[in-house]
């Protein structure tokens, strides 16, 4: 099959150009490559043309940012060398603990709305230090 | 937002999990790793991202991580903190005989990868490394482990360019 | 029956003789689950398959051969081996030959008759040996062995540097002293592949950088089987006669060194004492009692280069080489004396590999000035119909 | 202008993977000029005429069960190069980027990756011969221990161009071409796609590649977009692929040894 098949890769993908041999004759059906079934069966999900421009092409790209992360700055702001991370183990980070108390604080009192972040940030503070977390 | 109940993992994978980790300190990680993977088995990409360290670290400059050296060649050392990249970092001169690879470090991060956009090119060119500042060795290695090591994949040194 | 068989093989460069073991030649290919294989590969299993079949006919040949030989040199077959075999093929066969791989030979046919193919497929045509694609597997093969034996002693210092388990000379560098990496060409042999000298140098960079590793001793076997001892190798060899060996004088009880060196048609035996007071015995001549000044300063010469005048004192007696061998029976005794620098030159050239044998930090010095070497020249034969050499008669118009 | 919208809605169509009425004709007859002119575009139509084994199942080495989201995100798969280095045909895979580093969608990854493992394992079920590339230097060895263990090939040093097209000069014998290629990463250390995806596509031969946010995913078969500079992910994506190899060859001799009992 190596023989004949046409080396102009730009020409199209592997796909149709082996099957323009089929059609063509020049290629039988029976001994047509080991991988054309398998092809067929379940097709690459992106087109597989040299030349077509994919999805998303020149779109910028969706930056990720959550909510928490404004309290998150605001943390980390304050308390810069807090403990380290370690991004391996799942041992809770010092900044998501805070989080997590600081969502708890906010949902103990829903009625105050007016109650601005600088009291729950005390709140939360306070919390921390009692079960016996140091933020430096 | 309770942490959800550990549920019984499969106990096969149970017995098989405890029998790789012998030393004190790797059975704390182990008895989070089991509690971490049960608990993110059916969660989607999203809230696994949302939730996940990378996100807690918010902005990079001077975040203080936690890192293992991977490898340590003369005196770099390159330090895995489970990002993409290694940071690179020069052993210091008092006591750089403890910093063996395995040993933990802590660092402070500053750019996850460096690339850099030179004049007239329209794409970065990246170092493939990541730029951070050695602080101190919070754990040496080869004391508290015995000889027998849970077999921790360690990123091998590029050989030399045998092109 | 010994003829060079010259055949086409189908790899038209007959490469490095390698795995040539007779292919599985399992015959029914049974094409229904295989995929059918190509054409042109279909042309390579037959060729190999009549490889197989006419290599086994020269190796029956070849054993009836040496039986034969066996009979007619009246040997026991058991005993004739491939030295044997040299030498009955010589004593048969004599050749004037000079060049001896031109000599008739009798050898097996896999060694004469060319490799046919020197890698091997299986049945379906899958290419032995997982590196196949890099075009020279061997090679990187072993680049990647090293590169795996780097890591591991990396890892094994890494963790066995503080811990007492481990005993010490483990952990240090290999010494590999009193040898040196193979050269490239012992390598092809040893890999049974021809790989560019880029490739050598990278080679060696990955084995010096393994062998300086702290703790790559536990590879000493791996990296000595790349290694050759030093002395395979000696040092550049002098062209004439080599440095003499220091002797004890007897009576005098002083270093003395002799050789025997000649210079034209004089044969000198030269013979240097050491502690002298710089005195010269040829055949019973001082130094001063020669004529010429030259032949003088042709004495001096090698004491000057190396700075040891009147330190050593030398005798010598010389014979005409022409005078000693017999001359055909009725051919007068030539007794020619020899001429006016012979003598001199062939006695300084013994001084000079005297000295560098008495004190040997100055044998270079002797080398650099050429002072070492024997000077082949001889006498150029005169010929018919001219007076010398090379002079013609003069030449006469009428 | 056509072109690219039929594509696109072929694209879900056949993602969608519609089932197509399957003939009742047993023999497997030759599918006409027609057919085929249609396959090029939309390859599913030639479903009808492909070997038996091939029709029926949707998942017969069960990839979809092994691939797990969180085993990806622990492997570090999700991880991309700084958007600085993104390209612009990369973008689709790209859940977004988290303060300059672009991060993968394991969903789409989790897609392709499966597909690609679907298409290891039939190759290898059908005796087909597969070579894995890289010129990544970190995982070098990693990935000619995995290739040896399957004993399938693997080329992990410098590419000499024509190794694929010009094997007659270069190797002496015209030898079997791989039936699949494997990039464990696309780009070489000089950040150009790697020489052997133009050779292969053009001696036709099928590559499956995994593409960083900063490679080109042009002449690739197969893609998985995922990270490929960590030790971790290559050696989780080795390891898919070496499950995906030994169920392909398991099934294999199942089959040989169903044939001659026949």
């Amino acid at each position: 099959m190596a023989q004949f098949v046409a080396r102009t890769e730009r020409s199209g993908n592997i796909f149709s150009r082996v099957t323009g041999l089929i059609r063509a004759g020049q290629l039988s059906w029976s001994d047509r490559p080991l991988w054309y079934d398998v092809y067929v069966s379940s097709p690459p999900l992106s087109p597989p043309d040299w030349n077509v421009k994919l999805a998303k092409h020149g779109e910028p790209i969706r930056p990720i940012f959550y909510e928490e992360d404004v309290l998150r700055a605001k943390f980390y702001k304050k308390y810069r060398n807090t403990a380290a991370i370690q991004i391996d183990s799942s041992k809770q980070s010092i900044s998501q603990q805070f989080l997590n108390e600081y969502q708890i604080i906010k949902n103990e009192n829903p009625t105050e709305e007016n109650k601005e972040e600088e009291e729950i940030f005390e709140k939360t503070e306070k919390r921390l230090q009692e079960n016996g977390i140091t933020l430096k | 937002m309770f942490r959800a109940i550990i549920r019984a993992r499969p106990v096969k994978q149970f017995v098989e999990c405890r029998a790789a980790y012998s030393t004190p300190e790797s059975i704390i990680d182990f008895v989070d790793s089991v509690a971490e993977t049960s608990e993110s088995q059916n969660k989607s990409f999203a809230s696994l991202l949302r939730h996940s360290k990378f996100m807690q670290l918010g902005d990079f400059n001077g975040r203080l991580v936690v890192g293992k050296i991977a490898q340590r060649i003369q005196d770099d050392l390159y330090i895995d903190f489970g990002l993409k990249f290694n940071a690179v970092c020069k052993a210091p001169s008092v006591g750089s005989e403890s910093y063996r690879s395995g040993a933990r470090v802590l660092i402070r991060l500053l750019d996850p990868e460096l690339s850099e956009r030179f004049l007239g090119s329209n794409k970065d060119l990246t170092l493939l490394e990541a730029d951070a500042v050695l602080v101190r060795l919070l754990s040496n290695t080869n004391i508290a482990r015995k000889p027998k090591v849970p077999a921790e994949k360690e990123a091998d040194k590029p050989e030399i360019p045998a092109e | 029956m010994i003829r060079f068989i010259s055949r086409r093989s189908i790899g038209t460069t007959m490469q490095a003789a390698s795995m040539a073991s007779p292919m599985s030649s399992n015959s029914d290919i049974d094409s229904s689950s295989v995929r059918k294989i190509g054409k042109a590969l279909e042309t390579y299993l037959k060729h190999s398959k009549q490889n197989i079949a006419m290599m086994e006919k020269h190796r029956s040949e070849f054993e009836t051969g040496k039986r034969h030989l066996a009979k007619m040199m009246s040997l026991d077959i058991h005993e004739l081996d491939q030295k044997a075999i040299d030498r009955a093929i010589e004593y048969l066969f004599p050749s004037g030959l000079t060049d001896p791989n031109a000599r008739p030979v009798m050898r097996p046919p896999d060694e004469i008759l060319p490799r046919f193919q020197r890698f091997e497929f299986d049945e379906e045509g899958r290419p032995e040996g997982s590196r196949f694609f890099t075009l020279n597997p061997k090679i990187y093969g072993l680049l990647s062995e090293i590169g795996m034996k780097t890591q591991s002693v990396m890892k094994f210092y890494d963790e066995h540097v503080g811990s007492r388990n481990v005993n010490k000379n483990d952990l240090d560098v290999a010494n590999l002293s009193g040898s040196q990496w193979i050269t490239h060409e012992k390598m092809k042999k040893k890999l049974h592949e021809k790989f560019s000298n880029e490739m050598y140098a990278q080679i060696l960079i990955a084995f010096e950088n393994l062998a300086q590793l702290q703790g790559s001793s536990i590879e000493h076997k791996f990296l000595m089987e790349y290694r050759e001892p030093l002395t395979a190798s000696t040092g550049s060899k002098l062209f004439g006669p080599s440095i003499p060996t220091v002797q004890i004088c007897a009576e005098t009880n002083r270093r003395y060194a002799e050789v025997v060196t000649h210079c034209k048609d004089t044969r000198t035996t030269v013979r240097v004492f050491d502690a002298g007071k710089g005195k010269f015995n040829i055949d019973g001549i001082d130094l001063h009692d020669f004529r010429h000044l030259q032949s003088r300063e042709i004495l001096l010469a090698p004491f000057i280069v190396s700075s040891t005048l009147g330190r050593f004192d030398v005798n010598a007696t010389s014979v005409s080489i022409s005078a000693e061998t017999p001359e055909a029976p009725n051919r007068i005794q030539k007794t020619s004396i020899g001429g006016q620098s012979s003598l001199p030159r062939a006695v300084r050239h013994g001084t000079s590999l005297c000295i560098a044998a008495l004190n040997p930090e100055c044998t270079e010095k002797l080398r650099l000035s050429g002072l070492l070497t024997l000077d082949p020249r001889k006498k150029e034969r005169s010929k018919v119909n001219q007076p010398g050499a090379r002079a013609k008669w003069i030449w006469k118009r009428r | 202008m056509s072109r690219v919208i039929l594509r696109n809605f072929i694209r879900n169509f056949s993602s969608a993977s519609a089932t197509v009425p399957r003939t009742a004709t047993t023999t497997v007859t030759q599918p006409d000029s027609t057919t085929l002119q249609k396959a090029t575009v939309q390859p599913t139509v030639l479903k009808p005429y492909v070997s038996k084994s091939l029709q029926n199942e949707q998942d017969l080495f069960g990839f979809e069960k092994a691939v797990h989201i969180d085993e990806m995100f622990k492997a570090r798969l999700h991880f991309g190069h700084k958007i600085g280095t993104v390209h612009e045909n990369m973008k689709w895979a790209l859940y977004g980027e988290r303060l300059g580093v672009c991060i993968f969608d394991l969903e789409t990854t989790k897609k392709y990756l499966v597909r690609a493992l679907n298409f290891i394992a039939h190759v290898s079920m059908r005796g087909g011969m597969i070579l894995f590339v890289t010129s990544n230097r970190d995982s070098m060895f990693d990935v000619e221990k995995a290739a040896e263990e399957v004993n399938q090939y693997s080329h992990v040093r410098k590419w000499q161009s024509g190794t694929l097209t010009n094997t007659r000069q270069l190797l002496g014998a015209s030898v079997r071409l791989p039936d699949t290629i494997v990039f464990m990463s696309t780009l070489t250390s000089l950040g150009e796609s790697h020489p052997a995806i133009v050779e292969a596509t053009k001696m036709a031969i099928p590559t499956i590649g995994i593409v960083d946010s900063n490679s080109d995913p042009a002449y690739l078969t197969y893609l998985i977009p995922a990270n490929d500079d960590t030790p971790n992910s290559t050696e989780y994506l080795l390891r898919l692929f070496k499950m995906a190899v030994k169920k392909g060859q398991e099934e294999r001799k199942r089959q040989q040894q169903q044939e001659p009992g026949k």
